[in-house]
Order: structure tokens, then sequence, then C-alpha cells
């Protein structure tokens, strides 16, 4: 079972990886502001299901925790620029 | 250790020394405080990330420094894949210290936008500092 | 873009010079434990009480092989907050509307400021079994008013009960809290920042760890309530500040 | 039985994988932020929300983790259930502040926002 | 060994956008730019085995330290001259 689940994690790690630098890609391109922060906010979740399931491939149960803050946290900076973008809209 | 390992552990390293020289430019160069704040952070955390990777161990099974439940052998275990605890004890409380004079700095860079309406060195350089 | 080459540049760089050290082998990655470290994870496991009182190692070096250290730190920390406040301290009008988020918004923020103190809350009382202690738990504790503050408003904050002086006055509870723990040996004969004989290392069979369970928690009180003091003068708008009156 | 739970749980794996990929070329390729937003959504719920769930079933399937898989499985558990929680607030609240800050050019066909506006 | 090539990739990754953060001058963007590169440093640190850091390097610096920019943006001005 433990073979079985290092051929899935070398599936599995290679496209979580290609998918955050395509995400990165996005943040460096990205025209507008909302653009950079919405590629971030992906970046965030995608990394914390990463590190999910990376707790599982160093077999450690103190890793775990990490995922619980970073996903909480992730939505902060959505928050914090839309208060920003709304409060300049409305002072103009 | 292989060459490709090898290479990959000096690419992270001279990542970490770039990242260093690219932050140290922005401190030094960049006429905005608010920019100057921004470098100095990334500065920081490249410092600490750098401490980190002093401590580590280039091994497979390796572990945190945590011990789950006390046994003769569970302690020779993590005694042989443990990384090691004093770099993570020394960059916890730089960090969270590091954020407390980050506010100080930013509070400071306030004070200056009201007395002189500007964030930019060039323009407060103008009022007669020396 | 101009802002492209020079970055082109520097990756090349770092690419060349690490393949030149590489097979030259000047940067060797460690692979054994150094001395300094095998010593104080040894210290650390010693029986099946635990030198340290505490299966963490970075826990207990945090705040007992090393005490000394974080006590001057936290004083370095309760400095800075106090640098900040001081700047501050202008009269303040009183803040007539402010612009509220939208209710989705504001209902997801009522859950998520939960789970947060949830959350900091186990982070912090687990510091001494688990990764995690007083700065982590504190940390993670002021972003709940943060929250609050960004999707509703500055207002609400206040009127549930948490004002700037309540925030001062938590914050130096800590602060005293973590002195007394740390000097109150000295007086029953113990040494400074030394946890083991005076406090006990079980509380009803549950393993507490002596003085760190203390320490984690007034930590966690001055940390948390220490930046929220901060943000709660930040987010005051500019044009609401009144000079003072000379 | 724990045979099952992996198999199950390793195809919601590689499932989310591959949700990521593909909400990441959606990200690259469409052409305005409010149509990012979509392959936003399929990156941050099928990319990450599915294969959380996934880790929970492998680690409770899995036999070489010892007693430590019940936390695993556990912690993943709730961190799938926040994000499904979380990640639709974000993204609406940056859709909201985008339009009402007008900063995306794009091409109306409908625009409901903007004709509730007094 | 695909831990090492994760590591360096988040490295890289850390590298470009502290690099982008320091040059851009809408200084919005670089906040994003440089939360980007807090949550590189991340898993980093989680890498390396550190989960203490983890725990309070995501909140300082994904949760307050942003806000901290994001108010003293508003209160100073968003472009840099």
């Amino acid at each position: 079972m433990e073979h079985a689940f290092f051929i899935v994690m070398g599936i599995a790690i290679p496209l979580y990886l290609s998918a955050i630098v395509i995400y990165a890609i996005r943040a460096i391109r990205g025209p507008t502001v909302p653009d950079i922060i919405l590629a971030v906010d992906c970046i965030s979740f995608d990394i914390a299901a990463f590190m999910a399931v990376l707790a599982i491939y160093f077999k450690s149960v103190f890793l775990i925790g990490a995922p619980i803050i970073l996903a909480l946290w992730a939505y902060l900076l959505d928050m914090y620029v839309a208060k920003l973008l709304v409060s300049k809209e409305e002072e103009r | 250790m292989s060459l490709f390992e090898l290479f990959l552990w000096s690419f992270v390293v001279l990542a970490l020394v770039a990242t260093v020289l690219i932050s140290l430019y922005g401190i030094a160069k960049r006429p905005n405080l608010v920019k100057k704040l921004i470098a100095l952070t990334i500065l920081g955390d490249t410092a600490n990330l750098f401490v980190i990777l002093f401590g580590y161990r280039l091994i497979y099974p390796v572990a945190p420094p945590v011990l789950a439940q006390w046994s003769e052998s569970g302690v020779k275990e993590l005694l042989r894949k443990a990384v090691d605890p004093l770099p993570q004890a020394l960059v916890i409380t730089a960090i969270v210290i590091g954020m407390a004079v980050n506010i100080f700095i930013a509070f400071l860079i306030i004070q200056a936008h009201r007395l002189y309406r500007s964030v930019d060195t060039r323009e407060i350089a103008k009022y007669g500092g020396e | 873009m101009k802002r492209t080459l020079p970055l082109l540049l520097i990756l090349a760089l770092v690419v060349v010079f690490a393949y030149l050290f590489a097979t030259k082998g000047v940067i060797s990655a460690p692979t054994e434990l150094r001395p300094l470290g095998k010593f104080y994870l040894e210290k650390c496991m010693i029986g099946g009480d635990f030198a340290a009182g505490s299966p963490e190692a970075v826990t207990s070096i945090l705040w007992d092989y090393r005490g000394l250290d974080t006590l001057f730190e936290t004083s370095v920390f309760f400095l800075a907050i106090i640098g900040s406040l001081m700047l501050f301290s202008f009269k303040v009008k009183e803040v007539v509307r402010e612009q509220e988020l939208t209710l989705v918004v504001r209902s997801v923020t009522k859950i998520a400021a939960v789970m947060i103190l949830a959350v900091s809350a186990s982070i912090a009382l687990h510091g001494h079994l688990t990764p995690g202690g007083g700065f982590q738990g504190g940390s993670a504790l002021a972003v709940a008013p943060l929250l609050v503050l960004v999707a509703f408003s500055r207002k609400i904050l206040e009127t549930s009960g948490l004002s700037l002086k309540r925030a001062i006055v938590i914050r130096s509870l800590g602060l005293m809290g973590i002195l007394l723990t740390a000097l109150l040996p000295l007086t029953l004969g113990g040494y400074i920042m030394q946890n083991l004989p005076i406090f006990p290392k079980y509380i009803a069979d549950q393993l507490t760890s002596g003085s760190l369970i203390f320490y984690n928690v007034f930590e966690y009180l001055a940390v948390g309530a220490g930046f929220t003091a901060v943000f709660l003068l930040i987010s005051i708008p500019e044009k609401n500040f009144v000079e003072e009156e000379k | 039985m724990s045979t099952v739970l992996f198999a199950l749980g390793s195809a919601m794996i590689l499932i989310g994988g591959l949700c990521d990929l593909f909400g990441a070329i959606g990200l690259l390729r469409f052409p305005n932020f409010f149509l990012r937003l979509h392959a936003a959504t399929v990156g941050t719920i099928g990319g990450a929300v599915v294969p959380l769930f996934g880790v929970s079933l492998v680690a409770l399937g899995s036999d070489f983790l010892g007693s430590m898989r019940y936390p695993i499985a556990g912690a993943s558990a709730i961190t799938a259930i926040i994000v499904l929680l979380v990640a639709p607030a974000g993204s609406h609240i940056l859709a909201y502040a985008a339009h009402k800050a007008k900063l995306i050019k794009w091409k109306k066909v409908c625009d409901h926002l903007e004709a509730k506006k007094p | 060994m695909i831990h090492l090539v994760i590591l360096a990739i988040s490295v890289l990754i850390g590298l470009v956008f502290s690099y982008l953060a320091i040059t851009e001058r809408d200084l919005l963007k670089a906040v994003g730019f440089s939360a980007i590169q807090a949550v590189a440093y991340a898993i980093a640190f989680y890498l390396l085995m550190a989960p203490d850091i983890v725990l309070a390097y995501v909140a300082i610096s994904v949760g307050i330290y942003s806000a901290l920019l994001i108010f003293l943006i508003r209160k100073t001005g968003r472009y840099e001259v």
C-alpha cells in the first residue's frame, strides 16, 4: 500500500507544481489588481491542499496543523483589498 | 550525494543570496518609504529562512523535532531523523519581534506623511534634513 | 517589459553559479545533526517524564533552556508596541459612518472569527505537546479582531467590549503574568526562568509541563492584545485625527 | 475496507490535481477578470476541497501511518470544510469590489448590478 | 529527492516575486506580489520541517502584515513616484 501511495504521489506532485507555476505566471501578467489577488487566493488554497498531501508523504502528524491556518487566512487579503477599493470609490 | 541533488541545494542557497541582494537594493535605492518597508520585510524573512536552512538535514525520512509518544526506541528513531530544534526556537521570536518593529516603522512613516505630506525621501530631503 | 531583462540575468547567474558550485563541490548539504542540536534533543527527551517537562523540543528550548533570551525579546516587543501607541496619542473625532462589506462576507466572517478564536486557543494551549505556543497562538488571535474590523466597522468592535483601553490592559496583564511566572521561583528557592522545581509537571494526570503552559497562555494574551491595540489605532481614517491645541 | 478507502482517496487526490491544472490553464487563458473568476472556482473547489477530502480518506485507509492516521484525517476534513466556506466569500467580495470600482473593461451583455443602482 | 525539487521551486518563486515586489511602481500590486512571496516561503519552511514557524509565519505575514501595508497605503497614497 505504501508503494501504491508513492506511485500516486509521483503523478500528483507534478500536477500540483505545474498548477502553482501557471498561477504564478497569471499573477505576473495580471493587468489589474483583482487579477493578482485572485491568483494569490488560488495559490494559497492550492498550497493548503498540497501541504495536506505532503503530510502523508512525510508520515508526520505534526505537520497537519499548517493547512488549517493557511486555509483560514487566505481570504483575508481579498477583504483588505476589497475594502480599500470600495472606500476609494466612495470618497470620489 | 548525486550531482543533481548538489545542484539543487546550491541553487536554493544561491537563490536566497540573490534575494538578500535584491532586497538590499530595494532598501538602499528605492525612494518610497513604504517600498523600503516591504524590502526590509523580505530581507528579514530571507534571513530567517537561511537560519532554518542551516539546521536542516538532507535525508528522506525527516521529521520535526517533536516526539509523539515516549518510548526508548521512539527517542532513538527521532534522533536518527529529526532536524535541529535550536534555529527554529531562535527564529520564532525573531518573526514576531520583527513584526512589532515593522509596525513601529509603519507608524513612523505615517507620522512623516503627516509632517511633510509625502513619503518620498527626495521630497522629505528638501525640508532641510541633514 | 523593462523589468524582465535584469530578472532573467539574475536567474541565469544563479543557475550558472549553482552548476559551478555543484561540480566543484563548494556547498554540501548537511546530513548529520549538529552536536548542539543533538544535545538539546537528547536532554529534552530524557525519561518518560521529559527533562524539561515537554516532548516538544522547540517550546522547551524557547521557554526553559533559553528562557532569559525570550524574556528580553518579549520586552523588545513591549517597547515597540508602546512606542507605536505613543506616536498616535492625538485626540480622535468620532467616526460618523463607516463602510461595511456585503452580507455574504459579514455572515462568513462571523463563523470564521469564531473558528479563528478556537484554532488560536488550541494552538496556544497545546503548545507544549504539539507545534505551537504563545507566539503563534497570539499572532493567530490578533487576526480575529482585525477581520471584524475590516468586514464590519470599528464601532461594532468597541460596542461589543473590545476598546483600545481594554486591549492595552489585557496586554499589560499578560506581561505581568510572564514576569511573575519568571520571578516567582526566586522567592521559593528556585532559579529564574527554571520551571520544574516549583511548578508541577502533571496536573490531574495531564502533562502540563510546569511553567510552560503559564508562559504560553500569558504570551498568547500579550501578543494578541498588543497587535489588536495597534490595529484599532491604525484603522482610524486620517481626517478624524484632530491637531492638539498648543 | 481499507483498500477501498485508499483507492477512493487516491482517485480524489488525482482528480484534484487535474482540476487544479485545468483551473490554472483557464486562469491563464480567459480574457477578462469575471471570466477568470469561473476558472478560479474550479481551481479552489475542485482543486483544494476534493483532494483534502481525499487525503482524509487515504489517511484512514493507509496502514503504514499507524495510530497517527485519525488526527491527519480529522484535520484535513476540517480544512476542507473551511475552504468550502471561505473561498466563495473571497471570490464574491473581490468581484463586488472590482465591479464597484469600475476597474475592468468588459463587453456587457447584461448587468443587473448597474441597473439596480439609482 | 522530490521534496528538494519542491523546495527549489518555492525558493525560485520567492526570488521572482520579491524582485517584482521591489521594482513595482503600483504599491497595491507590490502587496499582492509580496503575499505570493510569503506563501512560497511558508511552504519552504514547511518542507524544512519547521511546523512551529509555519504557524507563526503564515499568521504574521499573510494575515497581519498585508493588513498593515494596506492601511499604510490607504493613508499615504497608492503610487510610487
